[in-house]
C-alpha cells in the first residue's frame, strides 16, 4: 500500500514568537495544513500524532497539551518521543496496518520558552557517567565528535565553513529563515573558536515554529488530489546510548537511510536522488550526514562541498532551504523542515529556491545531543 | 521449537535490589544527587494574555464559538470541537456553581498541610453549562461543602493584583 | 484564515516565567555500584561479555550487544586520547572563566572509553597522547565519577 | 471529501500479530538498579519465555511515562541499551499514565504493517528518583499559567473525579473500597508485588486521609519496576509455540486538554477507545464476550469507572458488581486477577507489566496461582493517563 502526503502547513519559522502561545502556532499550522489537503479534522482524520518531548516543552506529560489545537479532540491521538520524522513513521504504520485512512503529524518547536538551554541538554546526559563532568556548555560533546570526524577525515576548517557559506546563502532565498545571510569564507574563519575546533558560527541558533502534514493511502490520496507527494520509504534506528559504543560517524543515519530506501527501491542513492535536506546543526553534521545518507563517497565530500557540488545549481542540491544553520534549530520540528522544504520542492512550490530537477528528495534528522539516533524518509512523485 | 507449556508460572522469579533510603543516607549505596536548574518562560499568547489582563482588573472574560454557540472558559483562540478561531469576546460572572470537590490535606511534594485546604471545580455563571476552572474555596468549612453549592470569587485589592489566576483569592460560598 | 483577530499592542503581551521545582537522587545502579565502590579504593574496573568478551566502560551488567551477563575484571585506569575539544563557553553560553579541555580517552585493556576533563596546556594536547587519572584524597571521595580529578598527561 | 463510503476498508492490516513472550522486574518503592537496568531483567526474562534472543528482535518499541520521574531528558534514548534498542529501529511512545497498554499497541501496528515481524515491547519507569516525592514530578503536568500558581497536588483531579461520580451515582465510599481490599488480596499471588496484603474496608476508610474522598489505601504507591512484552507475525508465532495469544483488537482516544469543561462522572475517553479495539475485535457485546479484564486501577474508583467505560458494567452498575463478587478471581467476569496497580504497584507505564502481560499470561494459562477459575478465551486490558484524558484499550484471544 503507499502513503501519500497529502497536505502541508507550517507556522514560523522566526526566532522567537512572541504573540502567539506553543498551542497556537500548532494551531496556525493545523489549518493550513487542512486547508491545503481540504480536509476537515473534525470528521475525516483518523489518527493524530504529535512528536514531542517533555522537557523541551516545560511540563511533566505534554501529551495532555495536544489534542485541541490539532481538532483531535476524543479521537485517537498519541505523542511520540521523536523527532518529526519519527512521527512520519508511525503514521506511515498506522496507515499500513490499517488503522487509520487518514493520519496527521505535528511536530513544533518554542525553543524560545526555554530560559536554560544549556542545563536542558545536560539534563538528558547520563546523570552517572557523564553530566557531572566539568562546568561547560554541553555543546562540547558536539565538538568532541567534530574532533575525531575531521581527524579521520583530515577535513580542514576552510572545508567546514563552506557549508556555512553554502547553507546561510541558500537562506537569503527563503522567507521563512530567521538566519540567512551574505556570509562568506573569511566571515566565518573570523567567528570565535568556542568549542575547538568549532567556531561559533557552525552552531545553528534556535528558533520557533510548528509542522503539519497529512497522509493518507493510496485510495483517498488520489480522491484528495491530482498530484500527491509519495512517502515512498522511511527509516529510523538508533545506534546506543553511550558515548563509550557509539561510532561519531552519523552510523544511525546510514541505518536508516538503508531502511529508507530499501522501501523505496534505490539501489544507487547518489544517482537516484535529486536532493535532499540534512540535519545540520553543527555544520560538520552536514558532511557527516551527506556520507551516511550514501550521497557521495568518505574522504571525498568535504571536497566536493568546496567544489559547488552540493550547491543549489549543482549536481545535488543539499539544504537549499538553507537547514538548520540558516533557518535555525527547530528541536523535534527539524525533520518537519526538512521534509516540509521536499514536499514543497516535489511540488514545484518553492518559489525562488526552486529546484529544475526534483522527482525524488530525501530528509534526515538527528535526535541532537547527546543521542546517535536518527530518521530518513525519501518523498517522490 | 515450542517451548512454553501450560503449567511454567509467570513471572517465573522477581529481580531486583530493593533499597532503602536509609541505605542512601548510610552510604551503602552510591548516588547522585542533581538540582538542574530548569527555567522557561511559556509565552502567554492571544487567549491567556488578554484573560489574565482582564484578571487584573478584576473581569473575568470568556471567548464564544458562533458554529457551536458554547461560550468557553478558560478562553481560548479556537473552538476545539468546531476547529476554527473564535468570533466574540464575552465577560462573564465571577459567581458559580461547585461541580466537584476535595478536601487536600498535602501539598504538592505530597507533605502535609497545616491546614487543609479546599478545591473545586466551578461552573462559571454566564459561561455554557459546565465550563468550569480549578480554583480554592474559602470561607466554608470542609463539612459545609457541597456539588451545587453557589459561589463567588474573592478579588485581592486592585493594586496587588498582578495578572495571575491568583489574583482571586478564592471563592466563598453565597445565598 | 487562521485568526479573526490578534493583539497588536505588544504591551499587552504576557509571559509567564517558572521552574521545574525538583531534583533527583540517581543510584549507579549495580554496575555503577560495583565501579564506585572500587574507584573509593582507588581501582578500576571494567565489564567483560562472557559471550563475545566484549570489555565494557562504563562496566554494565549486560552485554549491549548479545545481551548476556558480563563479569568485572581490573583495569589500570590510563589510557590514550582519542579526541578532545577546549570548551570556552559555559552553560548560559557566557565564557568561562579558564576554558575546560574535554577528551575521548581510550582506557587500556578495554574496548570502552571514559569522557573526562584533561588538566594541560591546550597547545600541548594531541591526539594518542597517554594520560593517566588524578584522583580525590581518599577520605573525600564520594563515590561518584567526579572523584576522579580530571586526567593529565603521563 | 466523503471518507465515510470506504471506511469499511479500515483494520485490513497485512498480518496479524501474536504475542509469545512477557516479563518483568519486580516493583519496590526503589530499586537499586539503574533504569536500563532493569528494562534489561524484564528483556530478558521475556526473551526466555518466548524462546528467542536479542538478535531475533527486528524492533522496539518504549513506553515511559515522564521524563521527571527518572530525571532525565529524552529518556527513552538513555534506556536505549538496556530495551535492546542498540543497533536497531527504536521509538518511544507516551501518551502519559495510559503508556502501559499504548507501548504494546504501537507494538502492535509495527508488526501489522509487516515493518517488523518481531517487535519488542519495553516499559520502564524509575519513580524513586525523583524528589522530594515521586508525586512531586507531577506538579509539572498542570497548565502552567492557570493552574500551577495555585500549588495542585496530583491528587486532586482523583479526588474530584472521584466525588463526581460518587453524587452522580449515589455511591458509597464502603462499595468502592471493596476494590481495593479484592486487589491487595489478589497481589498476595504476585511474585513481584510491592503493597499485596490482607485488608478490610474499614482499613480503608480509616486510613490518612490524602485529598478527601481519597484515602490512603484508595491509592497505589509509587514504584521502580520494567515490563517487557515480545510481538510477532504469525509465521514466528507457529514455530514458537502451538498457542499464542491473538491481539484482536487496539483502540486509543485522547480527550481534550480544559478537563474543568467535561462532566467527570464517565470516562468518555475510555468508551471512545473500547468501541474502536470492539469494532476492530468485532466484539458487540463486551459483557457476554469478554471473559477476564484488566482494566487500569491507579485508584480503587477508578476500576469501577473504566469496567463502566469499558462496557462491562452499566453506567453506575459497577460497585454492585463488586460487591456481589463478579469481579472477583473465581468470579463471573475476574477483573484485576493480577492484583492491578493496588496490590502490585504503579510503576506509571511499567504496568504494562499487570495490564497486557498478566492479561497475556492469564489467556496463555500461565498466571500459577494468579489464574482465574473459569475458562478464558477472550480478554480486555485497559490503561489511562494524563489529566484524566487518555484511554487505551487492547482486547486479546487465545483463539484465531
Amino acid at each position: 500500500m503507499r502513503v501519500a502526503v497529502v497536505g502541508v502547513g507550517y507556522s514560523g519559522f522566526n526566532a522567537n514568537t512572541p504573540d502567539l502561545h506553543w498551542k497556537e502556532i500548532m494551531f496556525e499550522a493545523a489549518v493550513r495544513a487542512y486547508e491545503d489537503a481540504g480536509i476537515n479534522p473534525r470528521r475525516d482524520v483518523d489518527s493524530f500524532i504529535t512528536c514531542a518531548e517533555d522537557i523541551w516543552e516545560g511540563f511533566a506529560i505534554f501529551d495532555e497539551f495536544v489534542p485541541d489545537q490539532l481538532g483531535a479532540v476524543l479521537k485517537p491521538t498519541c505523542t511520540i518521543c521523536g523527532d518529526f520524522l519519527y512521527g512520519l513513521a508511525t503514521a506511515y504504520m498506522h496507515i499500513t496496518s490499517g488503522l487509520a485512512e487518514v493520519a496527521v503529524v505535528e511536530a513544533h518547536s518554542k525553543a524560545s520558552d526555554i530560559l536554560t538551554f544549556g542545563e536542558v541538554i545536560k539534563f538528558a546526559m547520563d546523570p552517572i557517567w557523564l553530566r557531572q563532568i566539568g562546568n561547560a556548555h554541553p555543546y562540547y560533546f558536539a565538538a568532541l565528535e567534530m574532533a575525531q570526524y575531521i581527524n579521520e577525515c583530515c577535513i580542514t576548517e576552510e572545508q567546514i565553513a563552506s557549508v556555512v557559506v553554502k547553507n546561510k546563502n541558500n537562506a537569503r532565498l527563503n522567507p521563512s529563515a530567521p538566519y540567512g545571510g551574505k556570509v562568506g569564507i573569511e566571515d566565518v574563519l573570523n567567528s570565535p573558536m568556542v568549542f575547538d575546533p568549532m567556531r561559533k558560527i557552525e552552531i545553528a541558533p534556535r528558533a520557533d515554529g510548528a509542522v503539519v502534514f497529512v497522509l493518507a493511502n493510496e485510495e483517498i490520496a488520489k480522491k484528495l488530489t491530482d498530484s500527491p507527494v509519495w512517502l515512498k520509504g522511511v527509516g529510523w534506528w538508533s545506534e546506543t546510548s553511550n558515548f563509550d559504543t557509539m561510532s561519531f560517524n552519523a552510523m544511525y543515519a546510514a541505518k536508516a537511510a538503508k531502511m529508507a530506501y530499501k522501501m523505496a527501491g534505490i539501489t544507487n542513492a547518489a544517482k537516484e536522488v535529486d536532493f535532499a535536506e540534512v540535519d545540520d546543526r553543527f555544520a560538520f553534521k552536514e558532511i557527516q550526514h551527506i556520507e551516511a545518507l550514501g550521497l557521495s563517497k568518505r574522504f571525498e565530500t568535504a571536497t566536493l562541498m568546496v567544489e559547488g557540488y552540493f550547491d543549489r545549481n549543482g549536481e545535488l542540491p543539499i539544504n537549499v532551504s538553507g537547514g538548520n544553520l540558516g533557518v535555525g534549530n527547530l528541536l523535534e520540528a527539524t525533520g518537519g523542515q526538512k521534509a516540509l522544504e521536499v514536499v514543497l520542492q516535489l511540488r514545484g512550490e518553492a518559489g525562488k529556491r526552486q529546484l529544475s530537477k526534483a522527482e525524488v528528495g530525501v530528509a534526515q534528522a538527528w535526535r541532537y545531543i547527546p543521542t546517535a539516533s536518527g530518521a530518513v524518509a525519501v518523498f517522490g512523485v | 521449537m515450542a517451548v512454553g507449556k501450560k503449567d511454567i508460572s509467570c513471572p517465573p522469579e522477581a529481580i531486583g535490589t530493593p533499597i532503602k533510603d536509609e541505605d542512601l543516607k548510610k552510604g551503602k549505596v552510591t548516588y547522585y544527587e542533581d538540582y538542574p536548574d530548569l527555567r522557561y518562560a511559556w509565552t502567554a499568547g492571544q487567549a491567556i494574555s488578554r484573560f489574565l489582563n482582564e484578571l487584573k482588573k478584576g473581569r473575568l472574560i470568556a471567548t464564544k464559538c458562533n458554529e457551536c454557540g458554547r461560550i468557553m472558559f478558560p478562553p481560548r483562540i479556537f473552538c476545539e470541537l468546531c476547529f476554527k478561531p473564535i468570533d466574540d469576546w464575552v465577560y462573564v460572572k465571577d459567581t458559580g456553581v461547585v461541580q466537584t470537590f476535595s478536601i487536600s490535606y498535602i501539598d504538592p511534594d505530597a507533605r502535609p498541610l497545616p491546614e487543609p485546604i479546599i478545591v473545586a471545580v466551578i461552573a462559571v455563571d454566564g459561561a455554557s453549562p459546565k465550563m468550569g476552572i480549578m480554583h480554592v474555596l474559602g470561607e466554608v468549612k470542609p463539612e459545609d461543602v457541597y456539588i451545587g453549592m453557589k459561589v463567588k470569587a474573592v478579588w485581592k485589592d486592585e493594586e496587588e493584583r498582578e495578572g495571575a489566576i491568583t489574583d482571586i483569592k478564592y471563592w466563598k460560598p453565597v445565598g | 484564515m487562521v485568526f479573526n483577530e490578534k493583539i497588536v499592542n505588544p504591551t499587552e503581551l504576557r509571559h509567564w516565567e517558572g521552574k521545574i521545582e525538583l531534583y533527583w537522587v540517581y543510584t549507579s545502579g549495580s554496575a555503577g555500584d560495583e565501579f564506585f565502590k572500587a574507584l573509593k579504593k582507588g581501582k578500576f574496573i571494567a565489564a567483560k561479555c562472557k559471550e563475545c568478551g566484549k570489555v565494557y566502560f562504563p562496566p554494565r551488567i549486560y552485554c549491549e550487544y548479545d545481551f548476556s551477563e558480563t563479569e568485572y575484571v581490573n583495569i589500570s585506569g590510563e589510557g590514550t586520547v582519542r579526541a578532545f575539544t577546549v570548551a570556552r563557553l559555559d552553560k548560559d553560553e557566557k565564557p568561562l572563566e579558564k576554558p575546560e579541555i574535554y577528551a575521548i580517552i581510550d582506557l587500556d585493556g578495554t574496548d570502552g572509553c571514559i569522557v573526562h576533563l584533561l588538566n594541560a596546556k591546550p597547545e600541548d594536547v594531541y591526539v594518542g597522547m597517554r594520560v593517566k587519572p588524578v584522583l580525590k584524597a581518599k577520605n573525600k571521595r564520594e563515590g561518584r565519577i567526579t572523584d576522579i580529578l580530571y586526567y593529565k598527561p603521563s | 471529501m466523503e471518507v465515510e463510503k470506504i471506511k469499511g476498508l479500515k483494520f485490513a492490516k497485512k498480518q496479524d500479530v501474536a504475542i509469545v513472550g512477557a516479563g518483568m522486574t519486580t516493583w519496590k518503592r526503589r530499586l537499586n538498579e539503574t533504569g536500563k537496568e532493569l528494562s534489561y531483567i524484564a528483556v530478558k526474562q521475556a526473551l526466555e519465555e518466548a524462546g528467542l534472543t536479542i538478535d531475533d528482535i527486528e524492533m522496539v518499541v518504549m513506553g515511559s511515562a515522564p521524563d521527571t520521574f527518572d530525571g532525565l531528558h529524552m529518556k527513552g534514548e538513555y534506556l536505549l541499551d538496556g530495551s535492546g534498542g542498540s543497533d536497531r529501529p527504536y521509538m518511544r511512545v507516551f501518551v502519559g499514565g495510559g503508556t502501559g497498554v499504548f507501548a504494546p499497541i504501537a507494538g502492535y501496528w509495527h508488526v501489522a504493517s509487516g515493518l517488523a515481524d518481531v517487535c519488542l515491547v519495553v516499559c520502564e519507569e524509575k519513580m524513586s528518583s525523583c524528589h522530594p516525592h515521586p508525586q512531586s514530578g507531577f506538579k509539572g503536568i498542570w497548565d502552567p499559567i492557570l493552574e500551577r500558581p495555585l500549588t495542585p497536588n496530583l491528587i486532586w483531579i482523583f479526588a474530584l473525579e472521584m466525588r463526581r461520580y460518587m453524587h452522580v451515582h449515589n455511591i458509597k465510599h464502603e462499595d468502592i473500597a471493596l476494590v481495593s481490599v479484592k486487589n491487595k488480596r489478589n497481589a498476595l499471588d504476585h511474585p513481584c508485588a510491592q503493597v499485596a496484603e490482607k485488608i478490610t474496608v474499614e482499613d480503608v476508610l480509616n486510613s490518612e486521609p490524602m485529598a478527601l474522598p481519597v484515602r490512603r489505601l484508595d491509592v497505589s504507591p509509587p514504584s521502580d519496576g520494567a515490563a517487557a512484552l515480545i510481538m510477532v507475525a504469525p509465521h514466528i508465532a507457529r514455530q514458537l509455540t502451538d498457542e499464542p495469544v491473538w491481539v484482536d483488537g487496539v483502540g486509543w482516544a485522547l480527550d481534550t486538554t480544559m478537563w474543568t469543561n467535561r462532566d467527570l462522572y464517565f470516562p468518555r475517553y475510555v468508551a471512545e477507545a473500547a468501541k474502536m479495539a470492539y469494532k476492530m475485535a468485532h466484539i458487540t457485546d463486551p459483557k457476554k464476550q469478554i471473559d477476564v479484564a484488566e482494566p487500569y486501577d491507579p485508584f480503587d474508583y477508578k476500576e469501577l469507572h473504566h469496567m463502566e467505560g469499558l462496557g462491562l458494567a452499566r453506567k453506575g452498575e459497577a460497585p454492585i458488581l463488586t460487591k456481589e463478587g463478579v469481579t472477583a478471581r473465581d468470579g463471573d467476569l475476574p477483573t484485576c486477577p493480577s492484583g492491578g496497580l493496588l496490590g502490585v504497584g504503579n510503576p506509571i507505564a511499567a504496568t504494562m507489566g499487570v495490564k497486557a502481560c498478566e492479561l497475556y499470561w492469564q489467556l496463555a494459562y500461565r498466571a500459577g496461582k494468579r489464574q482465574v477459575a473459569k475458562e478464558v478465551t477472550t480478554g480486555v486490558c485497559q490503561a489511562w493517563g494524563d489529566l484524566m484524558q487518555v484511554g487505551t484499550v487492547m482486547v486479546m484471544s487465545n483463539k484465531r
